[in-house]
């Protein structure tokens, strides 16, 4: 069953969207979902025509992408786990466009382009930024579940802490919700008894717990987020790895809207600056600062070289770094 | 509160001879079947009245209905001369109607003090265990009944806990006291007791209705009787003019034949031979107190063997233990010559076992399966009703068919769920069920607890023939006129030990008196 | 540094206090003789309700109620099934589970397209006792929640020995006929017990998502429904129990989330873990030589050997504290599976339920 | 009387469906959706085209399996919920086996992840079943948490032993086409897979095994009176553990249903989809009954299928259909109600007074018969 043909009638290209999160995470598919609808704004011919969220199994996932499939040119299936699904779905219905994001594809698809952020370079910059800024030399990352992108994080922040000073260590904890706050509350409380003094929060509502957790703690701690500043939500926030997720979904949802979207993997690094390191105001040393300008250009540069699980594995087909 | 102001818990009794509950034209239907047929029953106060009337005759429900548990469908209740309507128990309490169910109503995992102390509590945080207490006092002057109020009543025997059934109710203020065969887990000695207190309860003013199966009883205590026969009043009046014949006449509507005194029998090989068995009372603290010690018993082919034994003495551990169920300490027991050691009551039925279960209600019957399922309970597991693990469904209730027919089971149909058919017709289809497999031995654990005369009598010559056939019967009961009549030898059984065998012709009821009292304090 | 400090006993008390509290509500219910399974489901109704009424409101303390009401919504749900329909317990506890879910995600998704986030509940120092070296900041400086549950547990343990109406409740769960027959009303206690059980839950939902961390978001209960209810179990009916239960819960999930962030496996978890199994294994001798079994002690034999293995192995572990690490889904999993060891360990001597327990109480029984 | 029952029951199910149907409603005006739309949506995203009644049909096997486990279940008396965990047991197992099973001939490889699945279920089952037969553990707790320690293990799995996506991803590499169930061709997309035949056919050997056969007959006296039954010679705590295993068989087998007979052919964590309590409230809205579970069973994954169809068509919560499932099972249960009320009092005591040897408090019934 193929389908789009509408679109033919008027210029307008609707557009689907499906999530694994509920569209309100306040993290990864609330930017995404941001993303969207900032390229709506943009371009009139486009509308968002229906969201599908919790889609939790394959199943669901399944169906959902092709009911979207079925009423709309463009599909944003934003989540890793939507790879497979998206395999199957997209060859189904040539005439859509699949954005796939944060995930890489097993199989080359045609319509489908699979957008992620190589989130490791930026672990790079956080684990160095905080080295610095770390006075027990013990920095933490929380994460929801075990994924590529998480895992990322942690190996990224050893890279770039061991850049900044050699002894310094890193502890990673999951919590296995990104949402849950008690239990990131509890995870952070566990990491500051154990020394820790520079936790990286990898999460999405979770996050509450963590600055809850450095709030309540008596030694001085400091947070980092990911994804975006939430500077005002705590005191002890220093600085963010942002990943942009709306900037990238914008610039994807608005190529595959104008037909430029390639097939294959784009991956947004430290170049677009879709992915850039933030200090909240006021927060920051002019050394800090600088070390930040330095660890970035030596990345773009490529003087710094991405050590083992920093970045998810180049895979076979068109792959593009930005 | 438990009592009205005016009604104590001392035991005032409210006039003598004057009417205490009069029912008119009481009527209770279940769906089209009549359970009470516009009853008429007049009790008055200071008298012990015997409500009779063979099984599913519709006394426990009549009872349940003067107790508030149902509500009749037609007629009256008077108490004290005015119209009265119970809609719930409390009603009947309040009003001083108290019954001592068969199935006692306390909480074994309480103490018996706590157990009187459960009452409306006007504040939730008050405290009543002190109250209770006292009135337990009061009662124990006003009656000599006394309880061990600390003790948890799970560690009481039946007797115990019948006596504090009836400390309970006398706590709340009941004038009327109903018992619905109290007798059928009380030992002779534990019925004489009763019955003095009835004797007592009614001397003080109290009205007091016995409904019991055991003329022996009601003869000895009752001054008026009631007869219920399929629902309907057959007959009343005064004990003083009635012969036994004649009630048994108003019950079952014609004489019962006396029963013939039990024929010698030849007892053949043993079938069942148990030597220096040891059982725990708690299967979980084989350390702690035994249950029984040291028991030999011998029941050979063609012979009835009584035990004779107040209830507790280890009669329902003896039954357990023999079936399977319970884990001997120390002994060896033997069926049909064969040692019978890996013990369970699948091997006890197919060594040619068959057993009558004391504890009907939860032992011997699925109340929610058919009456045509319980009676083949055990043979549809077998061929021929078990053609290689199907079912022959139609020739299983043909046979049940058969069998109800056999045994008098009555019932509309043999699908209907057997907890719809009253306690005798229960029993007597359990009596189908492990007669019809015409078993070498069968324990028969008070077979007549709670039968109507005429059933009672059936089960007594199913049991004759059955030893006629050359089957050995282990017949345990608390009725010593019961196991001399019945048995070839009996066996007593006290306090855990067999005091002694003696050949049922000689014994009589002081002789095994004697027995059962002698060395007492053994343990 | 050690990970069995004081902010550890801090953590397990926090994850300990509403797991306590739902667990004291069932069980007042169930020694009534009303088992409620979905008590999930409650407390997600719990934490929904107060995290609505706080956003209304902006007041923790209405937010509370709000839970509460929440609670006793559900709890009434329940008693109307279980009690006035007298259908069976355990089928409904999963229809109040799965409506809890439902019911809550729906509004949720409908209601806060933008998840709001609020202050969680102050923690309070309480003069003279704050100030005991280790357990004065562990015990005395928490929030007011987890002082009113330990006031609630003490009250509970009161009502239930001391006073009629507790003789009535247990009496009610044990053989409702005599509750019946001493003119005191079974459905009334039930109902007690089910809207008192429901109150409870709903505060310890208002607690997970208001009081603790001030946001609210689907299952956020994460099955503590399901260790209140394991708890009260394996506490026997008995309040004493079930703090022993709750405790082991919370101290395990404390200690795997420290586990986790020291990464591997540090000495002082091995010697607990071989200190653990020898008092099992020295109590479970002290219980046998009351009990023996012809069949237990052959079993007994094996489990004690194989106890001595694995201390043995624990120690050797202890020595040479090798870089031992569990991936983070076993570290999660990890307070289930002791909360089932112990049920195990305990097995059938804990298990004194009451008789009528999830028995719907008919007259006609009698 | 079992006519009339009958037609009562009849009666009580489109009461059931109509009061649904009205709840439903009632919560999409709620939210701003026109219920007629709404309806269209659900119809054509369920039964509108063969694919997506395929689709439906498909997933109403997972479902059926589950609720014949229960059945079995209580009618041997006792009651478990271990569902879930089941599920993931066996999909596990059958994932295990099915990944390597791509050099052996379809119809063998096809069978081999259908029994590992039954194992799987199984053997997780068994683990309720021992802890309540040797240890006295209430199944139900027993089982709940083991439902807990599953969703774990589940994600252990697919992010160590069995991942075996490219990128990393949770989730194990895509099944070998011979491991995968076949399904019919000639409808697109192929969502109907052949094993909507287990549909008939298991409810039926389940009707007759209760009905029919012996083992049947000893489930239900066990269940009806565990006391009673070991006075005649049946272990209520062997049937009973023979009943938990067995309706973990199933389970699994819907696991493995869920995994290669779906359109999504690999395991990714959460593949369960709530299908373990579900299959509850289906054996529950079909009142027990073997044969009515094909009906509700049907009727609840079209609630699955269609919720998702109306979430993408008109943006409908997707917890609407939970909302929906929850609601069902409590207007199920107020129809018991009714029922109760029509059928005489003892005969509703009698079940209850059977549950109180052999139901929910059962530890003592495992105690005893260890050594008997
Ligand atoms: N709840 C009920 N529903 C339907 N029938 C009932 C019910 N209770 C009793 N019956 C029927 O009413 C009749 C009278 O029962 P009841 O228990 O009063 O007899 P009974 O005189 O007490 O007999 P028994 O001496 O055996 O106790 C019986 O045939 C019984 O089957
Ligand atoms: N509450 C009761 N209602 C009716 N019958 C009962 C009740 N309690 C016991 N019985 C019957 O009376 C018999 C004797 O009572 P009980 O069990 O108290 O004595 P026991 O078991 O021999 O001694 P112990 O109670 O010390 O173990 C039991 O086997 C049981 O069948
Ligand atoms: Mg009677
Ligand atoms: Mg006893």
């Amino acid at each position: 069953g193929s389908s789009g043909d509408s679109a033919a009638a008027d210029g307008t290209k609707s557009i689907g969207f499906i999530s694994q999160a509920p569209r309100n995470d306040g993290g990864f598919t609330q930017f995404g979902l941001a993303g969207v609808n900032a390229a709506i704004e943009a371009d009139k011919n486009l509308k968002l025509s229906s969201i599908v969220d919790n889609a939790a199994n394959s199943q669901e996932q399944i169906q959902g992408l092709e009911s979207l499939a079925t009423k709309n040119q463009i599909v944003v299936a934003d989540g890793a786990s939507f790879n497979k699904a998206v395999a199957v779905v997209a060859p189904k219905y040539p005439k859509v466009r699949f954005i796939l994001v944060a995930a890489d594809l097993d199989a080359y698809a045609e319509n489908v382009t699979s957008v992620t952020a190589a989130v490791g370079y930026n672990a790079i910059v956080v684990g160095a930024v905080a080295s610095a800024h770390s006075r027990t030399k013990k920095l933490g990352m929380i994460a929801g579940l075990e994924v590529p992108s998480t895992t990322a994080w942690y190996h990224g922040m050893v890279q770039g802490a061991a850049l900044e000073n050699p002894n310094t260590k890193v502890v990673e904890t999951y919590t296995g919700d990104f949402n849950d706050v008690g239990k990131a509350k509890q995870a952070a409380e566990a990491m500051i008894a154990s020394g820790v003094d520079s936790i990286l929060s990898d999460l999405d509502s979770g996050s509450r717990g963590v600055y809850q957790a450095a709030g309540g703690a008596t030694s001085p701690t400091d947070v980092y987020d990911v994804f975006a500043l939430h500077c005002d939500s705590s005191p002890h926030i220093i600085g963010s790895g942002v990943v942009s997720w709306s900037d990238i979904l914008k610039n994807a949802v608005a190529d595959a809207a104008a037909d430029t979207l390639p097939a294959g993997a784009i991956s947004y690094g430290l170049g677009t600056g879709a992915l850039r390191f933030e200090f909240c105001p006021g927060k920051g040393t002019p050394e800090e600062k600088a070390l930040v300008e330095k660890i970035t250009k030596d990345i773009t540069d490529g003087k710094i070289v991405a050590d083992k699980g920093v970045l998810l594995p180049k895979p076979a087909y068109h792959f593009e770094q930005r | 509160m438990t009592t009205r102001p005016d009604s104590g818990p001392a035991l005032r009794g409210t006039g003598n001879g004057a009417s205490a509950l009069r029912l008119t034209g009481v009527t209770k239907r279940f769906g089209s079947f009549v359970a009470n047929d516009a009853v008429d029953l007049d009790i008055a106060w200071g008298e012990i009245h015997a409500l009779l009337g063979e099984n599913g005759a519709g006394k426990t429900t009549l009872m349940r209905i003067v107790t508030g548990l149902y509500t009749p469908d037609e007629g009256d209740i008077e108490l004290d001369g005015e119209p009265v309507r119970f809609r719930k128990p409390e009603h009947a309490l309040r009003a001083g109607i108290g019954m001592v169910h068969q199935h006692f109503t306390l909480v074994p995992t309480l103490t018996e003090l706590e157990n009187l102390a459960i009452a409306p509590a006007a504040v939730p945080w008050r405290n009543g265990l002190t109250e209770a207490r006292h009135r337990a006092q009061e009662v124990a002057a006003a009656t000599g009944l006394r309880i061990s109020p600390d003790r948890l009543v799970a560690d009481a025997s039946v007797g115990e806990r019948q006596r504090l059934e009836i400390v309970k109710l006398l706590c709340r203020g009941a004038r009327i006291l109903i018992f619905d065969e109290p007798s059928a887990a009380l030992s002779p000695g534990e019925w004489d007791e009763l019955a003095n207190l009835m004797r007592r309860l009614a001397a003080a003013g109290h009205a007091v209705i016995l409904i019991s199966h055991k003329l022996s009883e009601v003869f000895s205590v009752a001054d008026r009787y009631t007869v219920l026969r399929r629902g309907a009043v057959s007959g009343s009046g005064t004990i003083a003019e009635a012969t036994p014949d004649h009630l048994v006449t108003l019950m079952v509507g014609d004489r019962v034949a006396d029963r013939p005194p039990l024929p010698a029998g030849t007892p053949g090989p043993a079938v069942l031979t148990v030597r220096g068995l040891d059982v725990a009372r708690d299967d979980n603290q084989p350390a702690g107190p035994k249950a029984l010690q040291g028991i030999d018993l011998e029941v050979r082919r063609g012979e009835i063997l009584g035990i004779a034994g107040v209830a507790g003495s280890g009669q329902s551990e003896l039954v357990e233990v023999l079936m399977g169920i319970r884990p001997a300490l120390s002994g060896a027991i033997e069926m049909a010559g064969r040692p019978f050691t890996r013990r369970s009551p699948r091997e006890f039925f197919q060594a040619g076992g068959a057993v009558i279960p004391e504890d009907r209600h939860h032992a011997a019957i699925v109340p929610g399966m058919t009456l045509w399922e319980n009676i083949t309970l055990r043979s549809l597991r077998s061929a021929p009703l078990n053609r290689q693990g199907v079912l022959d469904v139609r020739a299983a209730s043909a046979e049940a068919r058969r069998l109800m027919d056999e045994f008098d089971v009555r019932a509309d149909s043999e699908n209907l769920p057997i907890g719809r058919l009253s306690g005798g017709n229960q029993q007597k289809a359990v009596l189908a069920r492990e007669l019809s497999g015409n078993p070498d031995l069968l324990i028969a654990a008070q077979p007549v607890r709670g039968l109507d005369v005429r059933a009672a009598d059936f089960v007594y010559r199913s049991l004759v023939a059955h030893r006629e056939r050359g089957g050995a019967v282990l017949l345990i009961s608390m009725d010593l006129d019961e196991v001399i009549s019945m048995s070839d030898r009996i066996a007593v059984l006290a306090h855990g030990r067999i005091q002694g065998v003696v050949d049922a012709a000689k014994a009589t009821r002081a002789s095994l008196g004697a027995l059962m009292t002698s060395s007492g304090e053994a343990l | 540094m050690g990970i069995f400090d004081i902010a550890f006993l801090v953590a397990a008390i926090t994850i300990a206090a509403p797991i306590l509290l739902a667990a004291t509500g069932e069980l007042v219910s169930e020694r009534a003789g009303v088992m409620n399974v979905g008590l999930e489901g409650v407390l997600l109704v719990g934490a929904f309700g107060g995290y609505l009424v706080m956003a209304g409101t902006g007041n923790i303390a209405v937010g509370f109620l709000g839970g509460i009401v929440g609670g006793l919504l559900f709890g009434a749900l329940m008693g109307v099934l279980a009690i006035e329909a007298k259908v069976d317990q355990i089928v409904s506890g999963i229809a109040l589970a799965l409506l809890g879910y439902g019911l809550t995600t729906f509004l949720n998704d409908d209601l806060f397209s933008q998840p709001r986030a609020f202050d969680p509940l102050p923690r309070i120092a309480i003069p003279v006792l704050s100030d005991v070296p280790v357990l004065g900041s562990a015990l005395f400086t928490q929030d007011a929640f987890i002082y009113a549950t330990a006031v609630v547990v003490v009250l509970v343990a009161l009502a239930l020995t001391r006073t009629t109406w507790g003789i009535n409740l247990k009496a009610t769960g044990e053989n409702p006929v005599s509750v019946d027959a001493a003119g005191v009303s079974v459905r009334g206690l039930r109902w007690a017990g089910v809207l008192f059980s429901g109150a409870c839950a709903g505060a310890a939902g208002a607690y997970i998502s208001i009081g603790d961390v001030g946001v609210f978001r689907e299952a956020m209960t994460g099955g503590r429904g399901y260790l209140a209810i394991a708890a009260v179990l394996f506490g026997g009916w008995r309040l004493s129990g079930l703090g022993v239960a709750v405790a082991i819960f919370a101290v395990t999930d404390a200690t795997q989330l420290r586990l986790q962030a020291v990464g591997d496996i540090p000495r002082e978890v091995w010697v607990a873990a071989a200190l653990l199994i020898l008092v099992a294994l020295g109590t479970g001798r002290v219980r046998r030589a009351a009990t023996i079994f012809r069949l237990d002690r052959r079993r007994a034999g094996a489990v004690e050997l194989a106890g001595v293995a694995v201390v043995a192995v624990l120690v050797v572990l202890s020595v040479v504290r090798p870089a031992v690490t569990l991936p983070a889904s076993l570290w999660l999993a990890m307070p289930y599976v002791l909360a089932l060891v112990a049920l195990a360990v305990e097995g059938k001597r804990r298990h004194k339920a009451p008789e009528a327990l999830a028995v719907p109480y008919l007259r006609s029984e009698v | 009387m079992l006519s009339k029952d009958l037609i009562m029951r009849l009666l009580v199910q489109v009461g059931v469906a109509l009061a649904a149907l009205v709840v439903g409603a009632l919560l999409l005006v709620a939210i701003g959706v026109a219920p007629s739309d709404a309806f269209h949506a659900f119809w054509s995203g369920t039964f509108g085209t063969p694919t997506n009644a395929g689709t439906t049909l498909t997933q109403a096997v997972p479902l059926l399996l589950v609720a014949l486990g229960w059945i079995l279940t209580t009618r041997a008396g006792r009651l478990h919920v271990g569902f879930p965990g089941q599920i993931l047991a066996g999909g596990s197992l059958a994932t295990a086996v099915g990944l390597q099973c791509g050099s052996l001939p379809g119809p063998v490889a096809v069978v081999l992840t259908a029994i590992a699945g039954i194992l799987g279920g199984a053997l997780w089952a068994g683990l309720t079943a021992w802890l309540w037969a040797s240890r006295g553990v209430l199944e139900i707790v027993s089982s709940l948490l083991l439902n807990l320690v599953a969703v774990q293990a589940a994600h252990w799995l697919v992010r160590g032993p069995l991942q075996g996506s490219l990128d990393g991803q949770p989730q194990s590499a895509n099944f070998p086409a011979a491991a995968l169930w076949p399904s019919v061709e000639s409808i697109p997309g192929r969502t109907l897979s052949y094993d909507v035949l287990l549909l008939p056919v298991c409810a039926i050997a389940v009707l007759l095994l209760l009905s029919r056969t012996v083992f049947g007959f000893r489930l239900r006296v066990a269940g009806g009176n565990a006391e009673a039954a070991r006075w005649s010679g049946i272990d209520p705590v062997r049937e009973g553990v023979a009943a938990i295993v067995i309706s973990g068989g199933f389970a699994g087998l819907a696991g493995a249903a869920l995994l290669f007979a779906g359109s999504a052919p690999w395991m990714s964590d959460g593949f369960e989809a709530g299908v373990g309590f579900n299959g509850i409230a289906v054996a529950l809205l079909a009142r027990n009954s073997p044969i009515g579970v094909v009906v509700t069973a049907v009727v609840f994954s079209a609630l699955n299928v269609g919720g998702t169809a109306m979430q993408a068509q008109l943006d409908v919560p997707s917890s609407l259909a939970s909302v929906l499932q929850g609601a069902v099972i409590v207007l199920v249960l107020v129809a018991a109600i009714v029922l109760q009320r029509r059928a005489s009092a003892p005969a509703a005591t009698k079940p209850a007074l059977a549950r109180r040897r052999s139901g929910v408090v059962a530890a003592r019934t495992g105690a005893r018969t260890e050594e008997a």
